[in-house]
């Protein structure tokens, strides 16, 4: 039977009942079961909806950071870049009232700030941790330069429709959020393209030796993750009706997280986008409980750190089960 | 003419940043220098930051502490040197400053409360959105509010931070709304999370049916009661306070003997006297 | 020899690594159809050539023609379309990849909306493997594989790309003799479709059963290339070693003793059952098998890094708890590893460094360590084992793999075990050098050491072992003395022959 | 010649000319040359020991976290450890009287959260950037409950020796850097645990099979980056005369930014600690500098991202020239 089902099906599609899937999905469930037993509010559908509106902007970052990770890479900028460009965009739909010229404005800046962290790593060599970690504290920089700190708000909702508008009554950044990930799923499992980025991320040298152009496929990772962080600063913006040169501090680290929590290798190589999806809902959950639950704000803090830890642990535990090979 | 260094605790927050404006458009009014640094919310750097300034030689500081007791601390750096302090806002808990221009955050939330009583006629389950916690002088505000509020019989359900962001403002609002449907009344410690949490409101439909207070009256939020989004906000100065400071400044290297602390009064607004405001 | 066969030459290449010459003046040429032998001592450059050839390097000097034109290579993906494929003596395979994309990397089919077509490449994998006769599945995962088959996926890979020049950088230093023989008559078969075939080696009787023409390097110079008819085995050797001396070495009887080993029911689910052996005082105990058949596990399982289910461990009669390399060591075993990227180097740090790291303690002194003592350690390993080094603080990333390899011999001998065991000792190791390590190996037992013995090269098992252990699918399946274990007996027995 | 004196001198004392050191040293003379030509204060004595007073704390955390680095891990964790054993030595010290009560808990307290981030790395098995991004999170969290958010504050000079005394003439924090950085190059380059430390960043799997006692030694550096954040928390409590539970947010990147200016590859294995104290002060330099120059808040923020890009750009070239691995 399974050498049927391995003949027919891509190595994409198969392993995705392998544990590392898996793992991160059962404790998304488990975590959901607890908390809607804790409070009844949570499984009602205006709250689920809730949860995913709440964690899309999230969504939409991890999947990007997720690229730079795959690769071997990490990407601290997409918060700082969600500022940058939320600002951006909010001063070009002010000044021409084109939503289109916005849009597009904030997509092509994040995918060309996000090259210009690919080259600083490919070409110049910087340690994607810090070139990123630059480009996070120059954007935040730049937009409080821009705006000399002064937010700008009032958009029509033609404008917000990314982050706060409803297509049949399901919330458009749900929506957006499901797009991306489909099509990032298909990109990484079945085009050269996400398979240069899997093999970088195993054995850069090796790639670079097999002729496939390492700079480029890495930048363009980068470049992937800077698009993202577009997307998210035009939904980001859209929800709170509000572009601040603070917007997404801190983001980052909830990003990282949910793509670590969902199964990807910190080294690169190794993890499916459809686990960071799942990372970021357990994230999102999390924070939606707590809040449900009247839990005090710090101790939320104290909480979701435990979470992070004991998730990543549940699953390297569970992985080590699955695969131990102590002579490689 | 005289060089003044201003340090403030975050220009990434709009009142510290209009306050700055108040320090520069005052200082340029009356021909003197002012060089702002940014302790950006940490108090190692705000002292790394008036020791700069010291070094660089300055006439008077003008500081906008992070808290009293690390403001003590700057404070006691510039005594030791022997430049004058004069304090915006916050207070210090230790040195010797000329004077101190504060709000009156207290009364800030009393006549909130009052307000808010008044427009709920006297009863209903309210929420409190905080702060990032922490600040003393906002749960002055906090205080205000729930002190006066329960005097007056309305019920305080919820109290939860939001770190005074926009974004966190709206998120804390919608799990508010779920777990309270009854919710008549939010004030919140800033305009920022009020700004957020009336988008959580609109988009649960119950904007006619909750009242919404902010604090600070910035720019976003007049917007939002002229357009009847929000209901009311206190007003602070802070812009003002940033005009003092530079004056009481300017007095004091004068030979001028000055009040060692200066309340401002805040107001209430509402869509009656928003143009005041503007 | 008429000028057009010849594929690929290349003239007075230079290649200098900071001060190190690494190749000064080579000439090399490749003929349609034949296989070239390229010999030469550990270090001699062969590698070196090689990764300029195949693009992966940039020589300094010299000129590179394909078919009589002039070319810069420069990229491996040049090379490659000028007709020239390269499998790496360390292999560089993409471990978290499945065994068909690491083959097919870069050149996949495609479908429609640049889709990769799985099932085409899943069945160009398997008629290339079964070609090679491997059983590896094209969808397992490169990691999971033993050094062996991945062994075999490199070299899949290399002849995927149907290239004119197919360069083989030491491909049966890591296989079993079955493999080889398939490789040979794979290697064969492309000579016989009009392939240049560049077999580097360093087990000579396969370099002369197999090669047309020989091309010999010492010291990165070009010494010659002749004629297989032209040369005998020991004319390679000389020319090889120069004027140093290149007999092969002879075992000398040692007196065995007192056991020094007593491994009673070792077992580990599915790779080990349980097996019971003893190695004695100044003995010498060979282990044989096929690739897979868990002599490499035995060994991790003596040196603590395999858990056991069962299974009890003496060392020198008294019995000993080993549940890590440290308990190991301790009780003074140590394990040579096979994979020595992986398991055996510090590859960023210096020789010296990397010898002491396992004796480490000798050298401490009121919680510091002696640096002086130290470096005369590892001067007194360098010299002993001939390593090719500019001293004691070389990096060993920059050292050629044999003398890599005996750095991490030196690193084990420095803790002066009880018992040693060595897991493909010579793999990749010149023959001057092997003749010298077995050599050392045979006096380490004359001294009283107890050495495991466990190698693919079945020559050298039956020359230097007492005993000889047979291992067939995780269990002993027959042990030889040395009076009695000929190749054909140890074959039948690793290929479960015996017992059908 | 050269021969001769690679025998007689000691291999650390001969590599403190390496590159690796010449070049993060070079570059901050050259800063220093450029700051004082734009600004005539800045080499006054008064304003150097300003500089190191002011880059004191950060040094002494990138000094531990350059132990977590050098294993081949990482520890985001410090600047809210910190934050964490800075309430907590206050509280001790305002209900016990005891400045040597007050300091011990501090260290041992560092101490043992350092081996707690080390054992969920060793023994849990989790990857150091999320172990230490959930005790980032829960050592916040718990300051926040343990203080209710209020600062502690004012403490007499005793207390505050550590961070604003002085030894005739010379500010205690500079002492206390120079014996830390002392005490580290010696441990790092001549005794056994130094030496585990390069060996486990440099093939951690080598190491194990060698007999190092991979999983102590790392925890044992986890646990000295988490005693130095104890030792900062000490300096910085008593420089500023209060105890704020968000004190040191953000100060993790500050000390990877400088340990990475240093030299130190993020991977693992290389690297010299007297590099991170020349990363330190390039950090501190340029903070100065800027203040000295007056130049505005904002664009402050964009230059230092600038200058952490390009310090690190100009090593790595520097380094590329220098190896002889031209190949790569
Ligand atoms: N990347 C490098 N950097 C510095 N030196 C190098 C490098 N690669 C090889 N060398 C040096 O070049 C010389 C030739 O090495 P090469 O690997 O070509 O030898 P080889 O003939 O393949 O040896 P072996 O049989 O041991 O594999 C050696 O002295 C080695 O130390
Ligand atoms: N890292 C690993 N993960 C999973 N299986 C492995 C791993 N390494 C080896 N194996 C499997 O374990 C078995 C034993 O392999 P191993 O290479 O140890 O055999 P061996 O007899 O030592 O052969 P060799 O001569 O190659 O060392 C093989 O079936 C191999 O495929
Ligand atoms: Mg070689
Ligand atoms: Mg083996």
């Amino acid at each position: 039977m399974s050498s049927n089902l391995e003949r027919s099906a891509s190595p994409g599609i198969r392993r995705l009942t392998s544990v590392r899937e898996v793992g991160p999905l059962l404790g998304l469930i488990a975590l959901c079961a607890l908390v809607s037993i804790l409070s009844p509010v949570f499984l009602t559908t205006s709250n689920l909806m809730n949860v995913l509106v709440q964690a899309a902007v999230a969504s939409i970052l991890a999947a990007g950071v997720n690229f730079a990770i795959l690769t071997g890479g990490i990407d601290l900028s997409v918060g700082s870049l969600l500022g940058l460009i939320g600002v951006l965009i909010a001063a070009v739909f002010k000044s021409t009232g084109s939503v289109f010229l916005a849009v597009a404005t904030g997509l092509v800046l994040g995918f060309a700030l996000g090259l210009l962290n690919g080259s600083m790593v490919t070409v110049g060599r910087i340690p994607s941790f810090i070139a990123t970690l630059g480009t996070m504290s120059i954007a935040r920089g730049l937009a409080f330069v821009f705006t000399q700190g002064r937010p700008i708000s009032s958009f029509p909702d033609s404008f917000r429709a990314l982050g706060a508008g409803e297509l049949g009554g399901i919330p458009i950044p749900v929506i957006v959020v499901l797009v991306v990930y489909a099509a990032a799923h298909y990109v990484l499992t079945q085009t050269p393209f996400g398979r240069a980025i899997y093999a970088i991320g195993s054995n850069e040298e090796a790639a670079r030796l097999s002729g496939v152009n390492v700079g480029w496929y890495k930048t363009a990772a980068f470049g992937v993750s800077g698009l993202l962080a577009g997307l998210a600063a035009i939904m980001f913006t859209g929800r709170i009706n509000s572009a601040h040169p603070l917007a997404g501090q801190g983001y980052e680290l909830d990003a990282i997280a949910a793509v670590v929590i969902g199964g990807t290798s910190l080294s690169g190589g190794e993890g499916r986008i459809l686990g960071t999806l799942i990372g970021a809902l357990i994230m999102g959950v999390i924070r939606n409980g707590l809040n449900l639950l009247m839990v005090d704000s710090y101790w939320q803090q104290v909480i979701i750190g435990a979470v992070i830890v004991v998730a990543v642990l549940i699953d390297r535990r569970g992985r080590a089960a699955e695969g131990a090979a102590v002579v490689k | 003419t005289y060089h003044f260094g201003y340090v403030v605790q975050d220009l990434g927050n709009q009142f510290w940043l209009t306050m700055s404006h108040g320090v520069q458009d005052r200082a340029a009014e009356l021909g003197h220098r002012v060089t702002v640094l940014d302790a950006r919310t940490d108090p190692n750097r705000q002292l790394a930051n008036v020791e700069d300034l010291i070094q660089r030689g300055i006439d008077a500081l003008l500081l906008s502490p992070w808290d009293a007791p690390s403001g003590g601390t700057a404070t006691e750096a510039a005594n030791k040197a022997g430049i004058p302090v004069f304090v915006l806002d916050i207070g210090v808990s230790s040195g010797k400053y000329e004077t101190l221009i504060v709000s009156d955050n207290y009364a800030g939330g009393v006549i909130a409360a009052e307000y808010m009583a008044q427009l709920l006629g006297g009863r209903g389950d309210v929420a409190i959105i905080q702060c990032q916690l922490g600040y003393e002088i906002v749960s002055l505000r906090e205080q205000g509010f729930e002190d006066r509020a329960t005097e007056l019989g309305l019920r305080v359900v919820a109290k939860q931070p939001a770190d005074s962001q926009r974004a966190l403002g709206m998120t804390v609002m919608q799990n508010i709304l779920q777990a309270r449907p009854n919710l008549r009344g939010v004030f919140s410690c800033n305009d920022e999370m009020a700004l957020g949490a009336i988008e959580a409101i609109r988009a649960a439909g119950k904007q006619n049916d909750i009242v919404v207070i902010g604090f600070d009256a910035i720019p976003d939020a007049l917007d939002a009661i002229e357009d009847g989004r929000m209901t009311a906000t206190v007003a602070q100065r802070p812009y003002e306070i940033g005009r003092m400071g530079v004056d009481a400044a300017v007095a004091y290297l004068k030979g001028e003997k000055l009040e060692s602390t200066t309340y401002i009064p805040v107001e209430l607004v509402t869509k009656e006297n928003l143009a005041d405001f503007r | 020899m008429e000028h057009s066969s010849i594929l690929l030459e290349a003239e007075g290449i230079q290649k200098r690594f900071g001060g190190i010459v690494a190749l000064d003046g080579v000439n090399f040429a490749v003929r349609s159809g034949e296989v070239h032998g390229l010999v030469g001592e550990n270090g001699a450059g062969k590698s070196t050539l090689m990764k300029i050839l195949s693009g992966t390097y940039r020589h300094d000097e010299g000129v590179i023609r394909v078919r009589g034109e002039e070319v810069v290579l420069g990229t491996p993906a040049r090379a490659l379309a000028h007709g020239i494929a390269l499998v790496p003596q360390e292999l560089d395979l993409l471990p978290h990849l499945s065994v068909m994309e690491n083959i097919w990397f870069g050149r996949y089919t495609r479908r429609p909306g640049w889709r990769i077509d799985w099932n085409d490449l899943r069945e160009r994998t398997r008629s290339l493997l079964s070609r090679l006769g491997s059983n590896v599945s094209p969808d397992d995962t490169v990691a999971a594989l033993s050094v062996a088959d991945r062994q075999m996926v490199a070299i899949a890979r290399g002849l995927s790309h149907n290239a004119q020049v197919l360069l083989l950088d030491e491909p049966t230093s890591t296989l079993t003799p079955r493999e080889v023989e398939r490789l040979i008559r794979i290697v064969k078969g492309l000579k016989a479709e009009g392939v240049g075939v560049v077999f580097i080696s360093h087990h000579l009787p396969e370099v002369m059963e197999l090669c047309d023409r020989i091309t010999v390097l010492r010291d990165g110079r070009y010494v010659g290339t002749y004629d297989r008819a032209a040369v005998t085995a020991e004319d390679v050797v000389q020319m090889m070693v120069g004027d140093k001396a290149g007999a092969l070495y002879v075992k000398e009887e040692s007196t065995v003793g007192e056991p020094v080993l007593i491994a009673r029911d070792i077992s580990s689910p599915g790779k080990l059952h349980s097996i019971s052996l003893t190695v004695r005082r100044g003995e010498i105990v060979g282990i044989a098998g096929l690739v897979g058949a868990g002599r490499s596990e035995l060994a991790h399982a003596l040196f603590g890094n395999l858990p056991r289910t069962s299974g009890s461990i003496s060392v020198n009669g008294a019995e000993v708890r080993i549940r890590s390399p440290r308990d190991a060591i301790r009780a003074g075993i140590a394990l040579l590893p096979e994979d020595r990227q992986h398991q055996g180097l510090l590859t960023r740090m210096t020789i010296r460094e990397n010898t002491t790291l396992a004796a480490l303690q000798q050298f401490v002194r009121r919680c510091r360590i002696d640096r002086r003592k130290e470096t005369e350690a590892s001067r007194v390993q360098i010299d002993r084992l001939a390593v090719k080094a500019t001293g004691p603080e070389q990096r060993v990333r920059n050292l050629s793999g044999g003398n890599q390899q005996k750095v991490v011999l030196g690193k084990w001998l420095l803790t002066d075990p009880v018992l040693l065991i060595l897991d493909e000792p010579t793999r990749g190791i010149d023959v001057g050098a092997k003749a010298q390590i077995h050599r050392l190996i045979s006096e380490l037992a004359r001294a009283g050491m107890g050495i495991l013995l466990i190698s693919s090269d079945l020559p050298e098992v039956l020359g230097l072992s007492d005993r000889v252990l047979v291992m067939y699918r995780g269990r002993i399946a027959a042990e030889f003395d040395r009076r009695e274990a000929t190749a054909e007996k140890i074959m039948l027995a690793a290929t479960g022959g015996d017992r059908a």
